[in-house]
């Protein structure tokens, strides 16, 4: 009892108590539904239909969930696998090596700014519960900091496998990931010069101050996003498990549940490298590209590079935009889902149709599964419409404790704080997984490069533009905002 | 409600990553093999890097993680893979003279422990300032002549890492005149005998 | 004589790399977007539910034919399962009852998963008993089992599934008894 | 954070120095004769850094960025170190100290 009147009267700090464990669980979430697009990206370009075979029988009826059910099967294969251990492996770090890539990539989500620092009143006071877990002025440093022990997952695992390949691929690999370290440090330099920060809420700030980061630094952007690819061990930097060349890299002899984890740890990498792009260069949780001219009672519409960034006012003219106007912006945000959701349904008509045409045997079966998933999503739609139509209607926010009383800012009632960060969260996500498209559709497009290209690449040009490109952000910034 | 628990936790923390480092540098005594000296260098560096944290230096301990784990230590354990013959068998693990060897550093500390033992009882100051990175960063760039002057060192080591990165090419490159330095050095010996 | 064939000089556009790039995230997009967008656009077929239209000399698995009554018409002779280079015809031979014919097959089986589709045991029949104009390429299963396949899912095909006008490929016993079946088959009390 | 006992900061950094000195002096191996080097170079870090805590206010710092120093130049130390270890046993196809000592003839 006394536990439950704690978590009422604390809802915050139950909050903050909760989100450690939600976050790296949600990212969880997140995994089989990137695992999905990587198949579904891949089928469809190469004009294939994917994965539509793994199904649950039922009494005249096959629910195939749109080839959903692959990863449970993958899972269960996996899973009950034979645990192989090759005889001459080197045993303990055989069995400790898939674990490190997993377990950076469940602490980097506890770096990265979720939703924006919440006001609440504290007593007399004013707290705030930001949106990462890990709160510290060298956040990004630390991201980098794990991202660099994650090479010792590759390394550990190929020298240990004790096989030529696997070695090949670990060398390969380490040599790789430790050069684009390089440029990607140099590369993210010339937005923190013009930000003035490592702490990524406060660069997600900055952003909603003024405007994205991959429009201040394009260059930046676009040598970043090379060497995410070149850390993940991504096509077309994937040399590391090149399977033309070197069978399977790195985990050639990993079977069964250890190799389950090298590849939850990739994806897991694409996840977080991801959202790491859709923070520092794609505003993180701030919803538009530009701020919002503001409300007269709060600092007002901040022109473009100019002003110096202020930690003290926390909350971002977006956040605050949308708090204001809570109602409209669920309204809109849930009115596009709706539309989506009706064209999802439309495709899947469409599919129906076809199905219709052509003698299968499991003709009539199909018909009734995608006919049952239509009327479904096409309800979902309506309500998602009519939620959207009640938000715009009646959902109206108002402060609790205006501007410059207690804070410079106003301080809105927890239900408010909520479903902002709720829509902020799934900003992040809509981002991180807009990215993490990006990332499969070029992993589809391009070769492999060579390895001897790969390291041309990475010395001789990333680094060198990055460096120029630090050169000009810093003479530009030093001009415009007068340096600090 | 919880920071009357920062006390115990940071002596709790303190000592879980002393026990850490200790048992590590341990297994660094004695492993077998070069790469599992290595695991468990890293693994010191790892507890130091909290202890920094907790001492009031976290910028000092990401560095530690970033530079030192991530970099230097990822650098000897690709060249342990590479030359992959690092194994210690020929040699004994200790002999006479390592035995003789050892007395010294163990009166070293037992010199080190007597002092500090014997010293005023120091306590750590209240003021002092928080490693974070704005501070750090103005009194590493503090241009006053008053300053501390570590600029000036900041530039000397700049220096000092591309003189030792052109001494290292230098120093791997098999003639100064060929090419570039193969791979993998082992198999390069065996196909020029 | 040495004929050198050069490398086309990249442009500049094509040597800064970007813009090709550019290109092909376009053309896998264009590709992308047609398969999502147009569910008649794909080439490939929904494999094994749909069966692949497939012409009529593609060798495919196998049939027995059969006799006017039905029972197969393969004597035994063991020249299909010594043509077989991957040796996948098992065939284990019996008396006949009938005088005439010496022998008949007790069991049948083919192994498909060993078969390799050469087509000599089809060559090598004497008396045209095993043929592979199913038209069934196919192959799907559960297990292992369902790979090999016996006398009855050998003779398993209905008259109707072949060309009319192809009297070989009916059910016709051929010799003396041909012209009577053929004879039943067109005034319909063939069974 | 304050509840933390210098001497203990001090003991252990003795410790880890005297390991370290104990990893250079027995072992044959050059990578474990390096690594030592680095316990000891880590040992001498966590000491200043326990040291500057006790300096009054903003003095505090300069303890602080001694040990990143250290680093660089434990950086600069491994890459020419490592490049040698590489050089050495290219002519001699082992790791063992013991083996180079043609100098002492």
């Amino acid at each position: 009892m006394d536990i439950l009147h704690w978590i009422t009267s604390h809802p915050y700090q139950t909050a903050g108590l909760i989100l450690p464990i939600a976050i790296p669980l949600i990212l969880f979430q997140v995994l089989p539904l990137l695992v999905l697009l990587e198949r579904r990206g891949a089928a469809f370009i190469q004009d294939r239909v994917g994965p539509s075979r793994a199904y649950i029988p039922l009494p005249g009826l096959r629910i195939r969930a749109f080839g959903m059910l692959y990863n449970a099967t993958d899972l269960i294969k996996l899973l009950f696998k034979e645990n192989f251990v090759p005889p001459f492996a080197y045993k303990s770090f055989y069995w400790l090596a898939p674990a490190i890539p997993v377990a950076t990539g469940l602490l980097t989500p506890a770096l990265l700014p979720w939703f924006s620092p919440i006001l609440y009143q504290d007593g007399a006071g004013v707290s705030s519960l930001t949106g990462t877990l890990i709160t510290t002025s060298s956040g990004l440093l630390l991201l980098f900091a794990l991202g660099s022990l994650s090479v010792y997952g590759v390394v550990l695992g190929s020298w240990s496998s004790n096989s030529k390949f696997s070695l090949l691929g670990g060398m390969r690999a380490s040599a790789m990931m430790i050069s684009y370290e390089v440029s990607m440090g140099l590369s993210v330099l010339g937005l923190l010069l013009i930000v003035g920060s490592f702490n990524l809420t406060d660069i997600v700030e900055w952003q909603g101050h003024h405007t994205w980061g991959m429009f201040v630094q394009p260059i930046g952007f676009l040598l970043f996003l090379v060497s995410m690819f070149a850390e993940c061990n991504r096509n077309p930097f994937d040399v590391a498990e090149g399977e033309s060349e070197i069978v399977g890299g790195f985990h050639t002899e990993y079977a069964g549940v250890k190799f389950m984890m090298f590849m939850t740890g990739e994806y897991l990498h694409v996840l977080v490298a991801s959202a790491l792009l859709a923070t520092l260069y794609a505003g993180g949780y701030e919803l538009l590209p530009f701020p919002v001219p503001m409300l007269a009672d709060t600092s007002g519409f901040v022109p473009f590079l100019t002003t110096v960034f202020r930690p003290e006012s926390y909350l971002s003219l977006d956040t605050l935009w949308v708090k204001a106007h809570l109602g409209g912006v669920v309204a809109i945000m849930l009115g596009i889902t709706a539309v989506l959701v009706f064209v999802f349904a439309t495709l899947i008509a469409g599919r129906r149709r076809n199905y219709a045409q052509q003698d299968a045997q499991d003709r009539d079966m199909r018909l009734r599964e995608y006919g049952i998933y239509c009327s479904a999503f096409t309800g979902l739609g309506v309500m998602l419409l009519l939620g959207a139509i009640a938000c715009g209607l009646f959902m109206t926010t108002q402060p609790l404790v205006a501007a410059g009383t207690l804070s410079p800012q106003p301080i809105y009632p927890g239900w408010v704080n909520a479903v902002t960060a709720v829509l902020q969260f799934h900003i992040v996500i809509g981002k991180t997984l807009a990215f993490a498209w990006l990332f499969i559709w070029v992993r589809w497009t391009l070769p492999r490069f060579r390895y001897d290209q790969i390291m041309g690449l990475g010395w001789k040009v990333m680094l060198n533009i990055a460096l120029v490109n630090l050169l000009i952000t810093a003479i530009v910034a030093k001009a415009i905002g007068g340096g600090r | 409600m919880f920071h009357s628990l920062d006390h115990l936790l940071g002596s709790a923390y303190f000592t879980l990553f002393a026990l850490a480092s200790l048992l590590c540098g341990g297994g660094l005594l004695l492993s077998k093999h070069p790469i599992n000296g290595a695991i468990y260098l890293i693994g010191v560096m790892l507890s130091l890097s909290g202890i920094y944290a907790l001492l009031g230096s976290p910028f000092l301990g990401v560095i530690q993680v970033l530079v030192y784990a991530g970099a230097i230590m990822m650098l000897v354990v690709f060249v342990i893979m590479v030359l992959n013959q690092a194994r210690d068998h020929r040699v004994p693990r200790f002999d006479g003279f390592s035995i003789v060897g050892a007395i010294f550093p163990i009166a070293l500390a037992a010199m080190v422990v007597k002092t500090l033992a014997f010293a005023d009882a120091s306590t750590i100051d209240p003021a002092a300032v928080r490693g974070e990175i704005a501070p750090v960063a103005a009194t590493m760039f503090d241009l006053t002549p008053a300053g501390p002057g570590y600029y000036l060192l900041f530039e000397l080591i700049g220096v000092l890492l591309l003189v030792a990165v052109v001494a290292a090419v230098m120093l791997a490159k098999r003639h100064l005149d060929s090419p570039a330095a193969p791979a993998a050095p082992a198999e390069g010996d065996h196909a020029q005998h | 004589m040495t004929k050198v064939v050069r490398r086309p000089d990249l442009t500049f556009w094509e040597k800064i790399y970007f813009v090709e790039i550019f290109k092909g995230l376009a053309t896998t997009m264009g590709h992308a977007k047609n398969s999502l967008l147009h569910a008649d656009h794909f080439k490939v077929i929904n494999y094994p539910d749909v069966q692949p239209n497939l012409p009529r000399d593609y060798r495919a698995r196998h049939r027995l034919m059969k006799r006017p009554d039905g029972s197969p018409r393969c004597v035994a002779c063991f020249m299909c399962s010594t043509a077989c280079p991957a040796r996948c015809i098992n065939i284990v031979a019996e008396e006949s009852p009938d005088h005439h014919i010496e022998k008949r097959p007790a069991s049948f089986e083919i192994d498909l998963l060993l078969c390799v589709f050469c087509g000599f045991c089809v060559e090598a029949c004497p008396c045209d008993a095993i043929r592979m104009d199913t038209r069934q390429a196919v192959l799907a299963g559960d297990n292992r089992r369902d790979f090999v396949i016996d006398k009855t899912k050998l003779m398993d095909w209905e008259p109707k599934d072949y060309p009319l006008e192809d009297a070989q490929s009916q059910k016709a016993p051929g010799g003396t008894l041909h012209a009577q079946a053929l004879e039943e088959f067109k005034s319909g009390s063939y069974h | 954070m304050h509840s933390i006992d210098p001497f203990h900061v001090q003991l252990l950094s003795a410790l880890l120095f005297g390991l370290g000195l104990v990893v250079v002096l027995t072992r044959r191996n050059i990578f474990l004769v390096l690594m030592g080097v680095e316990v000891m170079l880590n040992a001498v870090n966590l000491s200043f850094v326990g040291f500057s805590q006790q300096l009054p206010g903003a003095q505090s710092l300069w303890g602080q960025l001694t040990p990143l120093f250290t680093i660089a130049i434990a950086a600069a130390e491994a890459c020419v170190g490592l490049a040698m270890v590489i050089c050495i046993t290219r002519g001699k196809d082992t790791v063992d100290s013991d083996q180079f000592a043609e100098m002492k003839e």
